[in-house]
């Protein structure tokens, strides 16, 4: 299967930027479906990301991030080929984890 | 030549009735047609028209720029390219069912099938495609099929529209009908396709901007935030059918097929810049 | 051809979910935690108004600075998706959050940084309706704020 | 406009101001069910079908009143519908971009 996670990381000569996409419907709890019934909050609450052993972002997000979330941020270090662990686990226990080369 | 010129001028009286003037020749259709949209968007770059309302308001352009740096489709993109790579169980492939094995064509669909007699649109080729290779089609409008084009769509980018008009008084009546369905008002609220996206396009229609004709269809299939999913040319016609009030034709039916055909003549010189996303 | 999406039994999840709904225990009242994330400041992001989210997420209040840059769209385009961006030139930043107050639930995304993050952050936030904005920046022990109001015409909860 | 006031008119006359019998019913059911199947493919308003559907399915629970007003509106708004589209077999012209 393939993975809910996209990462884009670019090591420059300080820093790293990264971008990720997570494929999630962030269902917020307050939509109704074609029914009129309301649809129930299944959303990601925790996104980590991992550098050298070393947690560089933890992102916690309420239902209100929107469906296939989207990232940006950026870190000191990194080169080129270095692993990046990202991982997210949603209201419902369910998680999916990626690791990312930077290029 | 004299020939056909009798056998269009017979088929003019048929569509228009015999006291309504010719219809002018494709071809300066499209020149007045561009020439509106250029004059109505002076700013626009022609090649930009295929950006719909990005192309004609700089604060929604810039929204989209940003989402544009980690766009939605990337996951159908993926999900297609996989499908269209993978072989049918006879070991024949979508590649198989189209010149250039499929890749950078997607400018030259909708095409008129002189053989048959009909347009024939990239999502009804792949459809038969994958029955004359024994699978089931797919569905319309989303899903599979969305993600199939979005990949077909995204090797063509760049190439400009290039719909052409076979010498046949058939794909001749198949224009002239996409024009008449773009141009005739219907539904409860008596709106016609070309009202919103002629008339009023680059105007506020609820929070939406509304998009140039011209250029129209060159970002399909399209994430919507809207839907929040992606959509082929048949799921916007027939969502724009519902908003005025009209119920929606089925998918390919022969009457979206040659609106297609005429909206994307109409856009021929306009690069592909599909998949795209829409508000 | 099967869609891969990020569930692959989608037919079994949403039966799970509308059983869940069925026993109420997906209500409003944010009880649906099969499984909390660990850290995953819940009480937090059930607090209706910015002040109380805060409270509970930091235990203090703000002063405004204009240390702190906030990029969102006057007029959101779909309040569906709308790009927010943070950044401060504050020293020493460790968390930036992110809160929407017209939202039914005032704390939106809250992040935390290690040393050398830098104090930047982009996402893409739901919006039911015009509202401000407001991103709060944890620097040296203490918290700084700006905000900025966004148009929604097309609302992001299902409207 | 005049397909907006017609349908807004149509909806005004919809309100039952009598009591209609089962033989009425029918009848007003059997006449919009003809009218709606003259509409044009693609060209079939939404509120003809809604109205139409809601005009069985009051004849079915032998609800007479509201099954003669939702046939009489969808019958209205039908009949608008296949005015509309006649009209525009020649007025579309007008509206090309030359």
């Amino acid at each position: 299967m393939a993975s809910t996670i996209r990462v884009r990381a670019q090591a420059g000569s300080t820093s790293t930027e990264v971008q990720a996409l997570i494929q999630h419907p962030m269902d917020s709890g307050f939509v109704k479906d074609s029914d009129g019934k309301l649809i129930p909050p299944h959303h990601i609450e925790t996104v980590t990301f991992v550098h050298g052993g070393k947690t560089v972002l933890t992102a916690n997000w309420g239902p209100a991030v929107s469906k296939d979330p989207y990232i940006k941020f950026s870190f000191a270090g990194g080169a080129k080929g270095d692993e990046l662990v990202v991982t997210w686990i949603d209201n419902l226990g369910k998680t999916d984890t990626l690791t990312a080369k930077l290029t | 030549m004299k020939i056909r010129r009798l056998l269009l001028t017979a088929l003019a009286a048929c569509l228009l009735g015999g006291a309504a003037p010719a219809p002018a020749s494709p071809e300066a259709d499209r020149t007045a047609f561009q020439a509106f949209f250029k004059d109505r968007f002076p700013q626009t770059p022609f090649a930009d028209f295929g950006n719909g309302p990005y192309a004609v308001n700089a604060p929604m352009r810039k929204q989209w720029e940003e989402i544009m740096q980690f766009p939605p489709y990337d996951f159908a993109l993926d999900e297609g390219k996989t499908a269209f790579e993978t072989k049918f169980a006879n070991g024949k492939s979508y590649a198989d069912c189209f010149p250039s094995r499929g890749i950078g064509i997607r400018q030259t669909f909708p095409y008129f099938d002189t053989k048959t007699g009909e347009v024939v649109t990239l999502d009804l080729a792949i459809n038969r495609c994958r029955v004359a290779n024994g699978e089931a089609p797919l569905k319309y409008q989303t899903g599979m099929m969305a993600s199939i084009t979005a990949y077909m769509s995204e090797t063509s980018r760049g190439k400009p529209f290039a719909i052409e008009i076979p010498d046949d008084p058939r794909a001749r009546a198949a224009f002239e009908e996409g024009k008449k369905f773009f141009y005739s008002r219907r539904g409860q609220l008596n709106f016609s396709c070309a009202s919103c996206h002629a008339s009023s396009s680059g105007q506020r229609m609820r929070g939406d901007i509304l998009a140039p004709a011209l250029g129209i269809l060159a970002a399909f299939p399209i994430y919507r935030s809207d839907w929040g999913s992606m959509g082929t040319i048949d799921r916007r016609f027939t969502t724009c059918s519902s908003q005025m009030r009209a119920e929606p034709l089925p998918p390919q039916d022969i009457r979206y097929r040659n609106l297609e055909y005429f909206l994307s003549y109409m856009s021929n010189g306009v690069p592909i810049t599909g998949p795209g996303t829409r508000p | 051809m099967q869609t891969a999406g990020p569930f692959p039994n989608e037919t079994t999840r949403r039966a799970t979910l509308r059983l869940l709904g069925l026993l109420g225990l997906a209500g409003f009242a944010g009880t649906a935690h099969a499984a909390s994330a660990p850290g995953w400041p819940e009480d937090a992001f059930r607090q209706k108004t910015p002040d109380e989210a805060l409270k509970l997420l930091y235990g203090k209040s703000f002063e405004a600075s204009d240390k702190i840059t906030l990029d969102v769209p006057e007029i959101a385009e779909n309040g569906a998706v709308v790009p927010v961006a943070v950044s401060s030139s504050l020293p020493g930043v460790t968390r930036i959050s992110i809160l929407v107050p017209e939202n039914p639930y005032a704390l939106t995304a809250s992040y935390t940084l290690a040393e050398g993050t830098a104090a930047s952050v982009g996402c893409r936030l739901k919006m039911a309706k015009t509202s401000n904005v407001i991103a709060i920046v944890e620097s040296g022990g203490k918290l700084f704020g700006t905000s900025k109001e966004v148009k929604v015409t097309l609302g992001g909860c299902g409207g | 406009m005049r397909v907006l006031a017609v349908s807004i008119l149509a909806f005004g006359l919809s309100a039952p101001a009598f009591a209609a019998t089962q033989a009425e019913a029918e009848m007003a059911v059997a006449a919009a069910v003809k009218a709606d199947a003259q509409a044009v493919p693609g060209n079939r308003w939404v509120p003809t079908v809604t109205a139409l559907k809601a005009a069985q399915k009051a004849l079915a629970a032998k609800d007479w009143d509201t099954a003669a007003a939702q046939a009489a509106l969808a019958q209205a708004l039908a009949l608008r519908s296949v005015e509309q589209s006649k009209e525009q077999e020649t007025a579309w012209q007008d509206a090309v971009i030359r």
